[in-house]
């Protein structure tokens, strides 16, 4: 087993824990957390892979950086991630302060009679 | 000498790492947060040696932005500690709190 | 000189390592936020500089040393910045702010 | 005469440009996202923003329109290979029938909500703009650009990137008005979404970490000349569909979607539902068809159809329940996305009727369900509310809505000559054609369903005592009625297009006679036992289900109608089976629920994937 | 070789229990330091993984930006949390999903250890093709040459993303200032900080920037470390942040993918293709692309952190 498969396997087992925050965390802020960390589970295999392809190179002597598409590629997909976790806190923060709520167990079951009230919403066409 | 290098980076990791210890127990955010900075300085000596250990002087800059933005992170952790204290956000917003439904103060627990 | 240079390395790395153990028995063994504070930010900052200081031999050009240099100032900085936020707090007995800075209230629920 | 030349010159220019012309309609929206924020002021009567896109959109549509016939004349799908470098190392774009289905429909889509937002949407006299114009024009602009790119993209991780551009752009549209509960269903869409996408990323990366290429033609030639599946890309086969999945809501990972769509903007609503969803089912496709051709075991297959009956029967049914009329639309919504799903156990043997089926839906379901939810918007507007028991009267107020609203459900229940009808009759066709004819029972109980729940509204809409006031509070704009009727009637129709033009869906697929399946499931669909065969158990389910109206002289002008009216013998059955559905639909929601259903989604799909490797 | 495989196993060890801190601790808080701190070793693995360029982004955006955003939001968010934790499912689903992780964590390592060998890589790929993109940084030339669409959408996606933050504004403060930023009160430690940081990081952004086009760093990079100043002094208070209804502001922040847009559309008629470069100009162009969209970048990066506008000022009547 050789370093780079060493960093795979946490990747792995990061994927895993992250998946298990996600669904079992109640509070939204510790879910976004868990997506992170799914996310940079991932990002790490692709760092694998990009390593293991530089191997080539390395073995031909051509420098040993490793494969530059997957880490452009993480590159992107860190940028996205941050704007994820980005939307996702102001939404959390803003729903905590008109509710008090953080969590994101269902909706209250619909009144049998009323819940449509507030179809019509006070200041959504302005 | 690289094997030097590599050593003494591996030991200060493993030192700092011991630092975490302090996450465990906390009490105070504040505790934690002097874990975390301590394995930010010692991350930063760690890549420095590594840099050097195998000749990659981009490793270098690595651990200037770390420094770089170590230093952000814990003034965001120090403001934030002062907001978690219940300290709504001081002068700048305050005369918006009475009006917008979204602003207004947060009582402490 | 190759080999002085590589002593003063060795030497000044190795002092440099023991003072990060030292920061980390300090925030380990202290019994007060202040004080791990003040041991932290005396031996990282001294652990940085020494460990910059043995590397300052080892690397080629005047523009890596400059580096060298500069990630130890911006840790200089910042440690002591926050150091002074933190300490500020901590030294002022505000109740109003007593709860995160003290074990088991707060946020923190443990 | 020189008007139609003046058109149709630059038009026939614009087809010949070839694969660069697939770059317009992936550009034009990014660049309207762009310019958007810049437009500030209330220049063209209160609407500079929104009259800008207007046109935005209508360029798109010829934009849309010139690929399709570019792609239907020429017959085989239009490539380009942007900045000129070849995949694997560059990024191609390809537009094949479907895409230029997909990037039709859209236009066709966002244009008439865009009419329609129009009114909503536009700044008042005294602002120069304000948050609930600039955010929806501009993220309208955002979800348009993202589906482009979904139809367009050949690469796995650029389809990523769109994937992200879609739900970052639909999510806020979710919770545009600000309420606690629409914040809330927002963050759920969101958190859901980004654990799919997290998940087809990973995916993506294990498909690199086996061939070096993200490309999709290149894959499929590498995958083609395996011997057997790699475990890799089984993991990132099941990975990427699960993750997909969870995008397109299919029951039982819908827990998003019923609060999101009933709770955003009726325009929002309606772009939610007639396309965000079918973007991620669309890369389902391509994953299935175009990667990986040929790994469609059948337990696989079996899984998705399976999924798919049961959001069928489970969408309608729960749809029955619904007090208010978004939510019910948005279950229905629920119901539709299962049809879709049929395609996969149908396709190993009858390709050409499940795609073109499946095709079919996705646009008969789009035009039909943004007309339902604008029409929907519309009478909420109205009556300043949408609780289905008090629609009483209110054909009086909004009868062109309310018959657009009609012909949509015409289509959804699947009468000739709609779309619907088309999906329904190819489907079954190939159901029974294979073998498999229990997913043709499927369609017709889900068909009957649709009509219950459509009966359950227009009964109190026709029947129940008028509660509503004889003026509207708010009188929907004439465009706005023509436009939704214009969507309706476009999904009623869709079965008198001529069926050569169906022959889209083929392009760049081989073996594929879309215009002689249609033609066939056409010729016999006007005979009268024929209609009479599709029309008489509609009749029976809407003396069933008006037998469970309260009708309006039993309590006469109490207006706090007794909370249980009596029901019928049929009606108690449904209450039975409605009261049994509705705590397991709720309990399927949960979030820890909803999420092991995923865990054992993906772990079923991808023991099914290595059952063929 | 030993020494690296200490330091690459006491690396992961340390990465997966941070990762379990953040999962299981209970405060919210905690669990963001924790998170903090996994960053921090995640930049440090980046560069055990010859990965320098995602290492700087990992150390500017997963540390930095990341760790003020999500710093911020579990203070504000600490005193609605008490109720959260008994919310939790209940224990068996707990460990049924549990279980149901462990085996699909189990199959993906499985995966990677029977990844091909060797390695199918498109790096001697790239490396043939890197000359006609005239820069130096095989990784620079992938995102703004090889694959440059997806840097364009990307750095669009930022757009909706900064406008779903603001979505969430109320009303009455739209095109105000932005909110969100922590206010401590003044201190000189904050503003000695403030005023002397900056100038130093513009100086290492622009470096990155500069830089990227031959060694690692790149537009992203050098763009967070100008965010993450900018925030800086208006934490402090150095400054007020801007007005989201300003027209600078605006144009600032779409004009990087337009000018991308436009020396893209630009080289269907120069270098015969969408986003190409004609001979011999590709890399000044490239720069010049960088250079923007690092500013625009930036600009979104920041405002992304600072929040949805906080209404002190009502919108302008203006036309």
């Amino acid at each position: 087993m050789n370093d780079p498969t060493l960093f795979g396997l946490c990747g792995a087992t990061l994927v895993g824990l992250g998946l298990y925050g996600l669904l079992c965390q109640p509070g939204a802020l510790r879910k976004i957390l868990a997506f992170n960390l799914i996310g940079s589970g991932v990002f790490l295999l692709f760092g694998v892979i990009a390593l293991r392809g530089g191997g080539v190179l390395a073995a031909a002597g051509r420098g040993i950086d490793g494969d530059p598409v997957p880490q452009a590629l993480i590159i992107t997909g860190l940028v996205v991630a941050f704007a994820a976790t980005s939307i996702a806190v102001a939404l959390l923060l803003r729903l905590a302060e008109t509710s008090g709520r953080t969590t994101l167990e269902n909706e209250a079951p619909p009144a049998p009679s009323l819940p449509g009230e507030r179809a019509s919403r006070p200041d959504g066409e302005s | 000498m690289p094997e030097f290098l590599l050593g003494a980076a591996a030991f200060v990791l493993g030192t700092v790492a011991l630092g975490l210890m302090r996450l465990l127990r906390g009490p105070g955010h504040a505790d934690r947060m002097l874990s975390a900075q301590l394995l930010g300085t010692g991350g930063v000596g760690a890549l420095l040696l590594l840099g050097v250990a195998t000749g990659v002087g981009a490793i270098a800059e690595v651990a200037l932005l770390l420094a770089l933005l170590a230093a952000f992170a814990s003034v965001a952790f120090v403001s934030g500690i002062q907001r978690s204290d219940g300290r709504g956000p001081p002068s700048a917003t305050a005369p918006a709190a009475a009006d917008s439904p979204g602003e207004h103060r947060r009582e402490p627990v | 000189m190759r080999p002085a240079l590589d002593i003063l390395t060795i030497v000044a790395v190795s002092l440099g390592a023991i003072f990060f153990l030292a920061g980390t028995v300090g925030l380990l063994r202290f019994p007060d936020t202040l004080t791990r504070l003040h041991a932290l930010t005396k031996a990282d900052n001294l652990g940085l500089g020494l460990v910059v200081l043995g590397l300052l031999p080892q690397v080629s050009g005047p523009l890596s040393a400059l580096a060298l240099l500069a990630v130890w100032l911006l840790a200089l900085l910042s440690g002591s910045t926050v150091g002074q936020l933190l300490a500020g707090k901590t030294a002022v007995p505000d109740p109003d702010r007593a709860p995160t800075l003290t074990p088991g209230t707060g946020a923190s629920h443990d | 005469m020189d008007l139609a030349a003046l058109l149709v010159t630059p038009f026939a220019r614009l087809t010949e440009l070839g694969g660069l012309l697939l770059v317009i309609p992936l550009m034009l929206p990014v660049v309207g996202l762009l310019l958007a924020p810049l437009l500030r002021g209330r220049w063209l009567g209160g609407g500079l923003l929104g009259r800008f896109t207007l046109l935005l959109l209508l360029l798109g549509l010829v934009a849309a329109l010139a690929v399709a016939t570019a792609v239907l004349t020429g017959d085989e799908a239009l490539k380009y290979y942007l900045g000129g470098w070849l995949p694997p190392l560059g990024v191609a774009l390809k537009a094949d029938g479907l895409s230029a289905i997909m990037l039709l429909l859209s236009a066709v889509v966002i244009l008439a909500v865009g009419v329609y937002a129009q009114r909503e949407f536009q700044v008042p006299p005294d602002a120069s703009e304000t948050r609930a114009s600039l955010v929806f024009w501009m993220l309208l602009m955002g979800v348009w650009a993202g589906l482009n790119a979904a139809f367009l993209g050949q690469d796995l991780f650029t389809l990523f990137v769109a994937l992200e551009l879609l739900t970052f752009s639909a999510v806020p549209l979710v919770a545009l008005d600000g309420r606690a509960e629409t914040l809330a269903a927002a963050l759920r869409y969101l958190l859901f979404a980004l654990l799919g996408s997290v998940l087809y990323l990973l995916g993506a990366v294990l498909f690199y970490g086996t061939y070096a290429t993200l490309d999709i033609t290149l894959l499929a030639e590498r995958i083609s000349g395996e011997p057997a599946l790699p475990p890799a890309i089984i993991a990132a086969a099941a990975l990427m569909t699960v993750g997909l999945l969870a995008k397109t809501a299919l029951f039982p990972l819908h827990l998003w979607l019923p609060p999101a769509h009933a709770g955003a903007p009726p325009p929002a609503s309606a772009i939610l539902s007639a396309l965000v969803v079918k973007a991620s089912f669309f890369l389902i496709l391509r994953l299935w068809f175009d990667v990986m051709p040929g790994a469609l075991t059948p337990m696989v297959a079996q899984i998705l159809g399976g999924l798919g009956a049961g959001a069928i029967l489970f969408g309608n049914l729960v749809a029955l329940r619904q007090a208010r009329l978004k939510l019910l639309i948005a279950y229905s919504t629920v119901a539709q996305i299962g049809y879709l799903f049929l395609i996969f156990p149908l396709a190993a043997r009858a390709e050409s009727a499940a795609l073109t089926g499946g095709m079919l839906q996705v646009v008969a379901h789009a035009l039909a369900k943004a007309a339902m939810f604008m029409a929907a918007g519309l009478i909420a507007k109205a009556l300043g509310h949408d609780r289905i028991r008090d629609l009483g009267g209110c054909v009086r107020v909004l009868p062109l809505t309310l018959l657009a609203f009609g012909l949509a459900g015409l289509s959804l229940i699947g009468l000739q000559p709609s779309g619907g009808y088309l999906t329904k009759t190819l489907l079954t066709a190939a159901a029974d054609g294979t073998g498999q004819g229990w997913w043709g029972l499927v369609m017709q109980v889900g068909g009957l369903l649709t009509a219950a729940y459509l009966f359950w509204v227009f009964g109190h809409v026709l029947f129940a005592v008028p509660s509503t006031p004889a003026m509207p509070l708010k009188r929907p704009g004439r465009a706005q009625e023509l436009v939704v009727l214009a969507l309706a009637l476009g999904a009623l129709l869709l079965g008198l297009v001529p069926p050569a033009l169906f022959d889209l869906v083929g392009v760049g697929r081989a073996g594929l006679e879309a215009s002689a399946t249609v033609a066939t499931a056409m010729a016999g669909a006007f005979g009268w036992s024929k209609l009479w065969g599709d029309v008489w158990p509609l009749l029976v389910v809407g003396l069933l289900v008006l037998g469970m109206l309260p009708w309006p002289d039993r309590p006469a002008g109490g207006s706090p109608r007794p909370a249980t009216t009596s029901l019928s013998v049929s009606g108690h059955w449904a209450a039975v089976l409605g009261t049994l559905l509705e705590p397991a639909d709720r309990g399927l929601r949960q979030w820890p629920v909803a999420g092991l259903s995923f865990l054992i989604l993906l772990l079923a799909l991808a023991a099914a994937i290595s059952t063929g490797a | 070789m030993t020494n690296a495989l200490i330091v690459d196993a006491a690396l992961a060890l340390l990465v997966l229990g941070l990762a379990l801190w953040v999962i299981a601790t209970r405060a919210a808080y905690s669990a963001v330091v924790g998170f903090v701190a996994y960053g921090l070793l995640m930049a440090i693995i980046w560069v055990r993984l010859a990965a320098v360029d995602v290492a700087m982004t990992e150390a500017a955006l997963g540390t930095g930006l990341t760790g003020l955003l999500l710093l911020g939001a579990a203070a504000r968010l600490a005193p609605y949390e008490t109720a959260e934790f008994d919310r939790r499912p209940g224990r068996g689903l707990r460990v049924l999903i549990g279980l149901l992780c462990a085996a699909i964590a189990l199959g993906l390592a499985a995966v990677v250890l029977l990844l091909p060998a060797p390695a199918p890589s498109l790096a001697s790929l790239v490396a043939d093709n890197l000359p006609p993109t005239g820069v130096g940084n095989p990784v620079t030339g992938v995102l703004l040459a090889h694959r440059a669409i997806d840097t364009l959408l990307e750095s669009v996606v930022l757009l909706p993303a900064l406008i779903g933050v603001w979505s969430v504004a109320v009303d009455p403060a739209w095109g105000g200032r932005p909110g969100s930023l922590p206010r401590p009160p003044a201190s000189s430690a904050l503003t000695l900080l403030a005023q002397v940081l900056p100038p130093f990081g513009i100086l290492v952004g622009i470096h990155l920037v500069w830089n990227g086009a031959d060694d690692p760093g790149g537009k992203f990079q050098g763009a967070t470390v100008l965010a993450a100043m900018w925030i800086l002094v208006l934490i402090a208070g150095l400054r007020e942040a801007p007005a989201l209804s300003e027209r600078r502001l605006r144009v600032l922040l779409v004009v990087g993918a337009l000018v991308f847009i436009g020396i893209g559309a630009s080289g269907v008629w120069r270098a015969g293709a969408f986003l190409a470069y004609p001979e011999g100009y590709a890399k000044p162009l490239i720069l010049a692309i960088e250079a923007v969209l690092t500013l625009s970048i930036a600009a979104t990066l920041g405002l992304l952190l600072a929040g949805p506008p906080a209404g002190d000022r009502p919108i302008r009547k203006t036309s």
